[in-house]
């Protein structure tokens, strides 16, 4: 199990939860994982998010998301 | 748009008065190229002035002063030495205009033709007591520059109407003027405020003086009671205060994206008293 | 509306182009004789990226139409290196990385060469006034100033 | 690669001059509206005049009717049916049932000359029923405002917000209220920003061709070229793969020339007119009232500190509109806000809100500058209140490799105590200051951008190499990439020809933004090269016949190694060159992928500044940009990011706004009015690279284009209170409002 910190505004999708526990290893993985447990997220995390492994922004869904690691989900990071 | 290029004033002015639709003359073409391009004027005649002869001379009339032709550049009006050392207010504020590209083309009459309240080298013209010669159908007049500016973008001009100079009176012993502006940076701006102040001293008392204000009335205009603070005396702090207060109660400005009512009004006071104290160096033989 | 016959010197060399009375020099610069070195950076003599000499008078050819240069003498971007090489200022501008995209960078070299045929040896501030009708939003004017004044400074010598 | 890996190297670090400056330098570079075709139109656009209208009817007869006048559109020419954002897209492009800012397009013409499309335009008519509007966003959310669109909500926003209000978020860590309990000083204060616009030199300019068979074909100024082929795929409903973009030079894009505006037009124009090529050159009116500027801001911040600077809680909520459709960087703005500072307890919120403002775009760290504005002031004021050094202040709260960043994650290695020290350290925080005169500090941060990236390298028969990149050079990538990828190969920098190439060429990448360039395509690049020299590597064994693994690459030729070392002379790369048809054909190198291993940039600006006190005039007397390049591949380049940005940031800062009239029409869409700073308005700006290298770039990039517009806003505006006293919340910070706020200060 992983656990991904969300945003705040998000937990009117997870039942009031900053932080849930998805099975997975990879990237992809987690952000399945989340729309299967919470469908709610579905519109947000398919308009694009910035998922955060261990303080790094993962480049792929196949990024491996390590045991225990820290993943958090953040708004599409880009820039100018 | 049909293009003219007349070779004398007479045929300009005929041209003009014959026109039927929209008629701009062209000097330096720094405003007209710009309304055009922004669409806001499209001319049906364009009546260039650059083919006149003498358009681009600057020379000493009879009585000691000077005679500016209409298509003499920002640039040639700041490199004529002798211009400047009598009238280095109106050349400064010519010279402002704009940027090097800008001195290029912009001239003193495009500049007043413009009828732009923050017009930065008529307010220096104006305090000058300078005069312009217009060339009509009915031949040929002058008329104080104060005169010509009616009102944003207007001029007392009439149809067929034509500048044909601009006349600076002699600048005579003891005198001195200068032109300030404000403007948010340090150039490429319109005036916030401009403030122009011509005087003469007798000793260190100033003897007559003209202080002309800009961008804080529909017009550039002189300010009898500002020029009123400041004659008779040295301009000691008291008179530069009087001036200040004149300044700011001749004032009647707008609010608009470049300055506010408050900040134009407290400005021209500001800028009358640095102005007056250059003038006033000037008169007492400083070069700078 | 009828096009005027202009025939004027660009660049040294003896042109011809057919011009609507309306359009500026620059667009016949640009679109008759493919001189596209100017640039329009904003159509209103405000940028100076438009920058060339009339008659060695330094102008925005944004704000001067083409028929206005009959019988007169234009020198574009495109006239500044010679057959020698390039002009000192263009060699500094490389040197000093004085351009990041570059497309003021054609202006302020016509603009900075009338600079000091003007005044060769140039204060800082002295620079700084005299490009400030040349708008340049990628450098902070820094590096454009040290090759201006580092140009100024070889072309004296050469010229002692 | 470990920091104390790096060695010096023979080419990064120097500063050779650019590969594309003489083309730059003589007027031969072509940009956007530089290219021309046979048979060429030109197109015009027709904008609405209104803030906020119904577009009852268009009529084109009398348009259509002019001599040479070869094709009309309007929305009617578009597909319907889009969603999400490529309905945004064509909406933005191409009005439909209403205009939604002043300069919106509504109709454009092609027609044989320029002047006659401009004339074609002004024959358009077009009806209209003027609505409400709204252009601040606070009024945006006031219960009485005009609804721009209803439903334009998305699922983050909960019932019973304004309906302007597209977008919300609530993050953040610890507990703030028992966090501001801990403080000895709370603060809070109320900040304003206003739009600005990118401000890039060149205005947006297009050649488009589009057959009746789908098939089109592009050259547009662009900061990314395949973000260009989708967006007009998707507007348009074309198979993305038929439209062949090229991307010309590019002058100047901080992040406006990452998305579409008349691109689509021209392609729809030319569509019409048969598959004639149409050209479309922005005027600079156009470029300021209807592409993308950035969004305005209104903020509340609120800051516990302790009497020793330690800061125990911090709490935002940011508002900010992007035009009239969702997109406003509020969300940046909240992650950058706190980012240089450890804090235990920290709440952000923010909302993203719609005005009668055109579709704001990408600018420069999108948000982080007015972030920093609102929070770097105010822990400014805080230090002067408990009498503390604002330097120290920030050293004291410095956030470090494994932190918890304020918005969440931990950070990575990061240089930010490296470049606070060597900002501490330098001369210019000891130059005297005379009276009037004042000196402001301020930090900055923005994260950095992997993205989609493809580069591929091919050697040439000679030993020379191509590479192909898909990201524009802006201000001198292709001088870093042609730097990064010589040192790899061994092989002198001049013998590096770096293309920016078209969409045919490469697989996708992204645009140049999100300071990526040197980063992405450079990593890429050093990749490719690796593969190239792998299998130069190979070809030189098999010659030789050994195995391999048993070559290496050293100075640019393969050597036999280990157990073969000196057994044969070294192969040089034009010596397997020069025989590669001969051993297995072309040898190139590829390299796909979102790189790993984006390294953040945090950066410290001084500023001291002098104020006229009877004027409110700010002069700028010095200017110091202390920022963490990890690597600087070419310094002069890093060094002129570093200043541009600091430039940008001081126009912002001072005189650059978005003015509208009670119409809510733009009032300054020249760049007379729309002031961006002119040489003489500045100093030399100094510079210090700070080198704390990136461990997951092969030669310790971080980018370095974005975070220097941050810190001037701020750091100005603390150097105006240092001077004067008065404190400034709202920009811009020019002569009218810093006179005002000297009066106040003053009682007067």
């Amino acid at each position: 199990m992983v656990a991904v910190t969300l945003w705040s505004s998000l937990t009117r999708f997870t039942d009031g939860a900053r932080e849930v526990e998805v099975q997975a290893d990879t990237v992809g993985g987690v952000l399945d994982g989340l729309v299967a447990d919470y469908p709610g997220l579905k519109p947000i995390l398919d308009s694009g998010v910035s998922v955060v492994v261990d303080g790094e922004v993962a480049p792929n869904r196949h990024a491996p998301v390590p045991e225990g690691a820290e993943v958090y989900l953040m708004q599409r990071l880009k820039g100018g | 748009m049909r293009y003219h290029t007349p070779s004398s004033f007479e045929d300009a002015a005929r041209l003009a008065a014959q026109a039927q639709g929209l008629t701009r003359f062209l000097a330096g073409g720094t405003d007209v190229l710009v309304q055009m391009r922004a669409g806001m004027v499209q001319p049906d005649d364009l009546i260039d002035l650059k083919k006149i002869p003498g358009v681009g001379d600057i020379t000493r009339t009879d009585e000691g002063g000077w005679r500016i032709g209409v298509a003499v550049p920002g640039a040639a009006l700041s490199a004529h030495d002798a211009l400047r050392a009598e009238w280095p207010g109106v050349v400064e504020g010519m010279d402002l205009v704009g940027s090097v590209q800008i001195q290029g083309r912009a001239t003193l009459t495009g500049n007043l033709c413009n009828g732009s309240p923050a017009a930065d080298s008529v307010p220096g013209l104006v305090a000058a007591g300078a005069t312009v010669e217009i060339t009509g159908p009915e031949g040929t007049r002058t008329a104080p520059v104060a005169e010509i500016p009616a009102g944003p973008g207007k001029t007392s001009l009439q149809a067929g109407e034509v500048i044909s100079a601009i006349l600076l009176p002699p600048r005579g012993a003891h005198g001195g003027d200068a032109y300030l502006r404000f403007i948010p940076r340090t150039e490429m701006d319109i005036a916030v405020v401009g403030c122009a102040v011509n005087l003469r001293l007798s000793g260190d008392t100033v003897a007559e003086a003209q202080v002309a204000l800009g961008a804080v009335a529909p017009v550039i205009r002189l300010v009898p009671e500002a020029a009123e603070a400041i004659i008779g005396t040295t301009l000691d702090e008291a008179a530069l205060q009087a001036l200040d207060a004149a300044a700011r109660a001749a004032c009647s400005p707008i609010d608009d994206k470049r300055g506010t009512v408050a900040f134009r009004t407290e400005v021209a006071g500001v800028l009358a008293r640095r102005a007056a104290l250059i003038a006033y160096g000037r008169a007492k033989g400083d070069t700078a | 509306m009828s096009k005027i016959h202009v025939t004027t010197t660009v660049n040294g060399d003896p042109v011809e182009f057919l011009a609507d009375p309306r359009e500026t020099l620059l667009d016949c610069l640009r679109d008759h004789l493919g001189l596209t070195g100017s640039k329009e950076g904003c159509g209103t003599g405000d940028c100076g990226a438009c920058s060339v000499t009339l008659d060695d008078r330094l102008v925005c050819s944004c704000l001067v139409l083409g028929v206005e240069a009959e019988g007169r003498r234009v020198d574009t971007i495109e006239g500044m290196a010679d057959a020698d090489g390039l002009h000192p200022l263009q060699r500094k501008f490389i040197e000093h990385a004085a351009l990041q995209c570059g497309f003021c960078t054609p202006g302020l070299l016509v603009a900075a060469k009338a600079l000091l045929v003007q005044n060769p040896d140039p204060t800082e501030e002295e620079v700084r006034y005299g490009l400030a009708g040349n708008l340049c939003r990628c450098t902070g004017y820094d590096k454009i100033v040290r090759a201006v004044m580092d140009a100024a400074a070889e072309m004296r010598q050469e010229a002692a | 690669m470990a920091k104390d890996e790096f060695k010096e190297f023979r080419l990064v670090g120097t500063r050779p001059d650019r590969p594309d400056g003489l083309d730059k330098v003589t007027g031969r570079a072509r940009y956007g509206a530089d290219i021309s075709a046979p048979g060429m139109l030109w197109g015009a656009v027709v904008r609405s005049p209104h803030a906020h209208a119904r577009i009852v009817s268009i009529d084109t007869s009398r348009a259509e009717a002019l001599e040479g006048v070869k094709a009309v559109v309007t929305r009617a020419d578009f597909p319907t049916g889009l969603t999400g954002e490529d309905w945004d897209l064509q909406e933005n492009t191409m009005a439909g049932e209403r205009a939604l800012y002043d300069g919106h397009a509504v109709a454009a013409v092609a027609a044989t000359s320029k002047l006659r499309a401009e004339e074609a335009a002004r024959l358009i008519d077009v009806t209209y029923e003027v609505l409400p509007h709204v252009i601040d966003v606070d009024d945006a959310i006031k219960p009485d405002a005009p609804v721009i669109r209803e439903g334009a909500a998305d699922a983050t926003v909960p019932e019973g917000m304004p309906p302007n209000v597209v977008r919300y978020m609530e993050f953040g860590h610890g507990n703030v209220e028992a966090g501001f309990a801990e403080a000895d000083l709370v603060r809070e204060g109320h900040y304003k920003t206003e739009a600005t616009h990118q401000g890039y030199i060149e205005p947006h300019a297009c050649l488009g061709q589009l057959g009746g068979d789908g098939k089109g074909e592009m050259w547009v100024c662009t900061q990314g070229q395949w973000f260009i082929r989708k967006m007009c795929a998707g507007v348009l409903g074309l198979d993305a793969a038929q439209l062949r973009v090229t991307p010309s030079e590019i002058g100047g894009g901080f992040g406006g020339k990452t998305t579409i505006f008349m691109e689509p037009l021209s392609l729809a124009l030319s569509r019409k007119a048969g598959g004639k090529p149409v050209k479309i050159v922005m005027t600079r009116s156009e470029v300021l009232r209807a592409t993308g500027p950035t969004a305005s801001a209104s903020m509340d911040v609120r800051i516990g500190m302790k009497k020793d600077g330690t800061l125990t809680a911090a709490r935002a909520e940011f508002r900010m509109q992007g035009g009239a459709f969702p997109g406003s960087p509020v969300d940046m703005a909240l992650y950058c806000a706190f980012a240089p500072y450890k804090l235990d307890h920290v709440a952000h919120v923010g909302y993203d809100v719609l005005a009668n403002r055109p579709k704001c775009a990408a600018y420069r760290a999108p948000g982080s500058p007015m972030g920093a504005f609102a929070v770097e002031s105010l822990i400014d004021e805080m230090c002067r209140e408990l009498g503390l050094d604002p330097m120290e202040v920030r050293l004291k709260n410095a956030v470090r490799e494994g932190d918890r960043a304020s918005y969440g994650p931990k950070f990575a290695s990061i240089g930010l105590v490296e470049t606070l020290e060597a900002t501490r350290a330098h001369p210019n925080l000891a130059e005297p200051l005379g009276p009037n005169q004042g000196r402001g500090v301020a930090s900055g941060y923005w994260f950095n951008h992997n993205g989609e990236t493809s580069v591929s390298l091919a050697i040439s028969e000679d030993g020379t190499a191509q590479v192909s990149i898909g990201t524009p050079d802006i201000g001198g990538s292709r001088a870093s990439i042609a730097l990064m990828t010589a040192e790899t190969l061994g092989i002198p920098y001049e013998d590096v020809r770096v293309n920016v190439v078209e969409t045919g060429a490469l697989g996708v990448n992204e645009p140049t933004h999100g300071s990526r360039a040197t980063f992405a395509s450079g990593k890429a690049a050093v990749l490719a090269a690796g593969q190239a020299i792998t299998e130069m590597c190979r070809r030189a064994a098999a010659e030789w016949g050994i195995e391999p693994e048993a070559v290496e690459w050293v100075d640019g030729a393969a050597q036999p190694a280990g157990p073969n070392a000196g057994k044969f002379p070294p192969m040089s790369i034009a010596e397997i060159a020069g025989k590669m048809g001969e051993t297995g054909g072309p040898i190139s190198g590829h390299h796909e992928s979102v790189p790993e291993g984006v390294g953040a940039s945090f950066g410290c600006h001084v500023v001291d500044v002098e104020v006229d006190p009877e004027t409110g005039r700010v002069t700028i007397l010095r200017y110091l940009v202390v920022q963490d390049a990890g690597r600087a591949i070419h310094p002069a380049y890093v060094e002129g990011q570093y200043q541009g940005g600091a430039a940008q940031g001081i126009g912002w800062a001072l005189n650059e706004a978005y003015i509208y009239d009670d119409k809510g029409r733009l009032q300054n869409p020249v760049f007379l009015d729309y002031r961006v700073p002119v040489a003489s308005d500045l100093p030399m700006i100094d510079t210090v690279i700070v080198e704390v290298p990136n461990p997951g770039h092969p030669y310790g990039v971080r980018g370095v284009g974005e975070t220097g517009i941050t810190p001037p806003l701020p750091a100005i505006a603390n150097a105006i209170q240092d001077a004067t006293g008065a404190r400034l919340r709202a920009l811009p910070m020019n002569p009218p409002a810093v006179l005002a706020a000297l009066k106040a200060a003053r009682g007067a």
